[in-house]
């Protein structure tokens, strides 16, 4: 199979459902003329034209509430914020504009709106590094995918373009290069659907993009101590697949989360309560976390990889619960 | 000016927002409805006059200032009632109470209940607009407080940038809740703050019905020919407090503001333009006390919304 | 001792620090003329006049923003954002800059701000009836309370305006009117300890606020059933007191966290997580939250009273984790 | 006009902010320093002219284009770089490279790192000055395309009606990124939206250092006054691309736009005044540079950060 970057598949997922429907379009901060600060709109404005694709003023109130107002009149908004931060800059269209039009409104409205979020630490400093999905996750009304490799990207972009609710699509900016084999041709994946990266009886490691990355490099090393890593890529984290999830913990018996968001009331926070409460019996060690250590993101790479869970960590981590 | 006619519809709406707003208040105080209700007495006139220079389905992001937009529009009294009290036969099952009515036929889109949330989203209803249904214009209104949101300015100038098919009308009635509009804004008119979007910005007088419909008319007339967006102020008058019940020990004209109703005086100008006279007006009261009346029996026949409805509506 | 309400209790927090530093200043949308629409700052703008006491434009953002801008130029500003809810609506100043500003430079500044959170359902809708504190608990440099009682109120809120971090408060509505001992003088209380209301065997409820109050009714109800509650407030959400909190599940084994938040990534998955990691070995029944089914909070009194955390819904668990 | 001797102070600033941004470019492009420096060549003489108007300790919130903001104020080089390199020695330990220098005894107050988050702030920092130290004014810079953001006009509105002694300077380069301001803004000159705010809008040319002196030294005065705040819109060049290595495909003017240069415009000016003649530019460059090598080698030889840095700074 071909293998194109996670960027590439993005670009194609993109290309893709704005050619099948002529309702989507795109905009954001120079997603147009100059196709992305990280290039992945490059050629959709040549391709579609300005009516579809176009820049936007530095206005993210408006590029989140626009993005609701177009989608509950029929258009299917692909919004690009130019960081995953910038959520907390449009809080209040995010959780209680996109989150809740429809339900405030009784059901009147449907909302088709993705906001494509370019995330991850790359050392641009405290409010352009996060990995804020917790925010999301914690908040009612709102989808929330974290595709991991370049053919999940396109295919849950390709479904939450056609998803008829509001889907936070976090794309890891580290991974924007990353290639991978990705099939040609009309591929979607279902929200809420998980995937065992690899297989293993010891630990589950639950894990996505950058960090997923990072669990897979671990399980190889650990492999060699003849340590068995099973790792949990969710997909999406609202939904959450807890059910493949618990499956793999009754088999391993541990759980480490690792991510990139702060820790205290991280994704993997909601994870040890669900399996505290739905897999108590199975788990015989203690849940374990690799997260941001409850500090912003420092802007020099080596502040930046001092808080980053490293592969050293993860490995540290198995190695303690397989013992 | 207005024809006759059009004059005649108008008061007979404002008066039909004025006594069914009066019944609401009054089902509040017997504890039938919640204190939710931010009266409108006193912008009712301007409200339905704004309202009658649009096309039915030009969708509307109304104000929480009182009902007379839905009345405007035909919106079912029964229904919104029925919203208020979370009873079966609401717009929207119980979700949003009176502050989020929904009437999608009649072109009622709702409402942010943080102020100025509908600004933003009012520019993606003119894109829509604009490219699947060219012609049609969002109609967006927002009080003097809601204009000091930053929403207000992102909103303008991204509409007017892209010339979207918006029509801004903010209802300054000289209060944010008990703040004065000179304590909280630096300008006194708010349609000054058109210049910085290259809009036009006119101030009209809420209790001028012509004036608000001529200015309203003329933004339609400019949105749908893609020329884009306007700000229109209207000088209004809050009769009532914020909400219904509110003391307004902070407001030095509690007592002789009536006398400025615009509804009462619209009430003279139809008697003296002979379009209807003193019975005829009792008459139509009746009337509408009749409808209140149906609505309000057909509410409490009603069943009680099943709680379960909570867990509705939330994803499609 | 003299009985006053949670709202008087912070009133006099208020007067009494703002005559104690006249670096204290208090501004909002109608705390002013009015006194606040719930009453809380009666009579503060005839005492400290309008230069310290002022109204505000609804500028969310300025709210927020303002008051670090002020904090790191040496006032101490108190500030009134009408619903708590309205923390994503000045979202970038809440959690980029209150609690980062002194983290991305470096800690040349302090940022002593503290923001008044009027929270809780009393059926204004969706926008106007949270309790989110989660979003704040995730947050890097933000501190949180959540006092429960007219005595911390009072003794929390001073305390909160002296410290020099920025402090998110939140007040829930429906206590404002209820009464009780508060001494006179000048009481604080420190951040980070929480206090237990009620003594048992069997199982330990972590609850706060409102829910505190319906977990209190349920432990009356279940003595007489025999079965024996304890019942912790953290009183602060950041920092949290999970010392206390697990000796107490060393004692009873089993622990219950009631909130009135979303449940998905709410204040108890953090707790539940933070059990599963270090007091693993003595728990010995599975976790369980009651919080809010992660739908937003309706209208219409019905449908809030149907999804907040009942006292049959608290017995019902408790009962069977006491099994 | 502005005195000689002033006008030579501010070149010799912008000579040497132009000299050092170039070698962080150099620096960023042997892999030095990160690349995340927005250069401001062509902004410098503005800049500086606009803060030489100001008392040293007015408190200063910078725009990210560029560092002659610092250098006007006469911050340590060794500490920018520093910043940018995470070496011992630097303004904020590592936690905010180049975004968020930090220089209280010269006023420099840091930045948002999110566009327009830094003019909300400013607003309250007015607030503190006049209670706690009448006379002093804080200034703050922004782009054009920040001047979209809502917090713009929450900030000016505020600090208007409250006459806070706030300076507002938007710096009108033209563009956003890649963004040209007539696609993103409603209106030609952002001045144009004082008027919504009541406050005095004034349009200056980047490249006269006299014009804008003049225009901050009047906003000050106001504001020193108790007069309210005044918003100056500088229209200035970006030289450079959004950040060094930009290729600028978007931009049909990119190999004309040096001929626009403020600075070798201020060059030939000093010379024809007689001010200084082409030899002691030369010898000013030289000792710049050498300054600036000075600062080079100080970082080189500085350790670099303890990564556990990224714990401290969080909690007062
Ligand atoms: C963002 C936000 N801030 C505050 C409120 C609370 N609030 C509701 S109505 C109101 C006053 C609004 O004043 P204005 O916009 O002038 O409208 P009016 O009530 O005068 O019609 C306030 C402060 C809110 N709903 N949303
Ligand atoms: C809220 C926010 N949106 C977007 C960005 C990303 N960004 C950084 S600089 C920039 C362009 C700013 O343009 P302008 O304000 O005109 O300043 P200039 O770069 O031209 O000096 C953008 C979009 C940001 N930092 N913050
Ligand atoms: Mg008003
Ligand atoms: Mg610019």
């Amino acid at each position: 199979m071909r293998t194109i970057s996670y960027g590439q598949a993005i670009n194609e997922a993109l290309a893709e459902e704005m050619d099948r429907d002529g309702d989507v379009i795109l905009y954001g901060l120079d997603v147009a003329a100059w196709g992305g600060i990280f290039n992945i709109t490059k050629g959709l404005l040549e391709r579609f034209g300005p009516e579809r694709v176009f820049d936007s003023p530095i206005s993210e109130s408006v590029m989140v509430g626009a993005g609701v107002g177009a989608a509950i009149m029929g258009l299917r908004p692909v919004v690009e914020l130019q960081y995953a931060d910038f959520i907390l800059v449009a809080g209040d269209e995010i959780f209680l504009k996109a989150g809740m039009w429809r339900y405030m409104h009784g059901g009147a409205f449907k909302v088709p709106l993705v906001v494509r979020l370019p995330s991850g630490a790359t050392g641009a400093g405290p409010e352009h590094s996060t990995c804020p999905e917790a925010y999301v996750m914690h908040s009612p009304g709102l989808l929330c995918a974290v595709p991991s490799t370049a053919a999940d990207a396109k295919a849950l972009l390709k479904e939450a373009i056609r998803l008829d609710n509001p889907v936070m699509f976090f794309e890891h900016r580290r991974l924007y290069q990353k290639r991978d084999e990705v099939p040609e041709g009309d591929v979607t994946l279902p929200f809420g659907k998980g995937v065992i990266r690899r297989e293993g009886r010891h630990v589950t490691v639950v894990a996505w993009q950058y960090m997923l990355s990072r669990a897979l490099k671990a399980a190889e090393l650990l492999e060699q101590e003849g340590i068995e890593v099973e790792i949990f890529d969710p997909r999406t984290l609202s939904p959450f697949d807890s059910g493949t999830l618990i499956e793999s913990v009754k088999k391993t018996g541990a759980c480490l989360v690792v991510e990139e968001g702060y820790r205290r009331l991280g994704v993997g926070a909601e994870i040890g309560a669900i399996l505290m409460e739905q897999a108590f019996g199975y788990l015989d060690r203690p849940f374990r976390r690799l997260a941001i250590p409850d500090v912003p993101m420092a802007s020099v790479k080596p502040l930046v990889d001092r808080v980053l869970p490293s592969v050293e960590a993860i490995c540290d981590v198995c190695r303690e619960l397989a013992a | 000016m207005i024809q006759n006619d059009r004059l005649r519809d108008i008061f007979a709406k404002a008066l039909l927002a004025r006594s069914f707003e009066a019944r609401l208040i009054k089902l509040t105080a017997e504890g039938f409805l919640p204190p939710l209700l931010h009266p409108g007495a006193g912008q009712e006139v301007a409200q339905i006059a704004a309202l009658s220079a649009l096309k039915r389905d030009d969708p509307v992001l109304y104000s929480h200032r009182g009902v007379a937009y839905m009345i405007a529009r035909g919106t079912s009294l029964s229904a919104m009632i029925a919203d208020m009290a979370g009873r079966a036969g609401g717009t929207n099952n119980g979700k949003g109470g009176i502050m989020h009515v929904v009437d999608l036929p009649n072109g009622i889109y709702g409402e942010s209940g943080t102020l100025g949330g509908g600004l933003v989203v009012s520019v993606g209803m003119g894109m829509a607009l604009r490219r699947r249904d060219p012609g049609r214009v969002v109609v967006h209104f927002f009080g003097d407080g809601a204009s000091n949101r930053g929403t207000f300015h992102e909103a303008l100038n991204w509409a007017a940038v892209q010339k979207l098919p918006c029509i801004y009308i903010c209802e300054n009635n000289g209060w944010a809740v008990s703040v004065p509009t000179s304590v909280s804004t630096a300008v006194e008119n708010i349609a000054d703050r058109a210049a910085g979007y290259g809009i036009p910005g006119v101030v009209v007088d809420g209790a001028d019905p012509d004036a608000v419909m001529a200015a309203v008319a003329n933004a339609a007339r400019r949105a749908r020919a893609g020329e884009g967006p306007s700000l229109i102020e209207i000088k209004a008058t809050r009769l009532l407090g914020h909400y219904a019940a509110d003391p307004q020990d902070y407001r030095a004209d509690a007592a002789s503001v009536a006398q400025r109703d615009p509804l009462a005086a619209l009430r003279r100008r139809v008697i003296e333009l002979g379009l209807l006279d003193e019975a005829e007006i009792e008459a139509m009261t009746a009337a509408h006390e009749a409808e209140i009346d149906l609505a309000v029996e057909a509410v409490k026949a009603a069943p009680p919304l099943d709680a379960d409805q909570a867990f509705t509506d939330l994803y499609a």
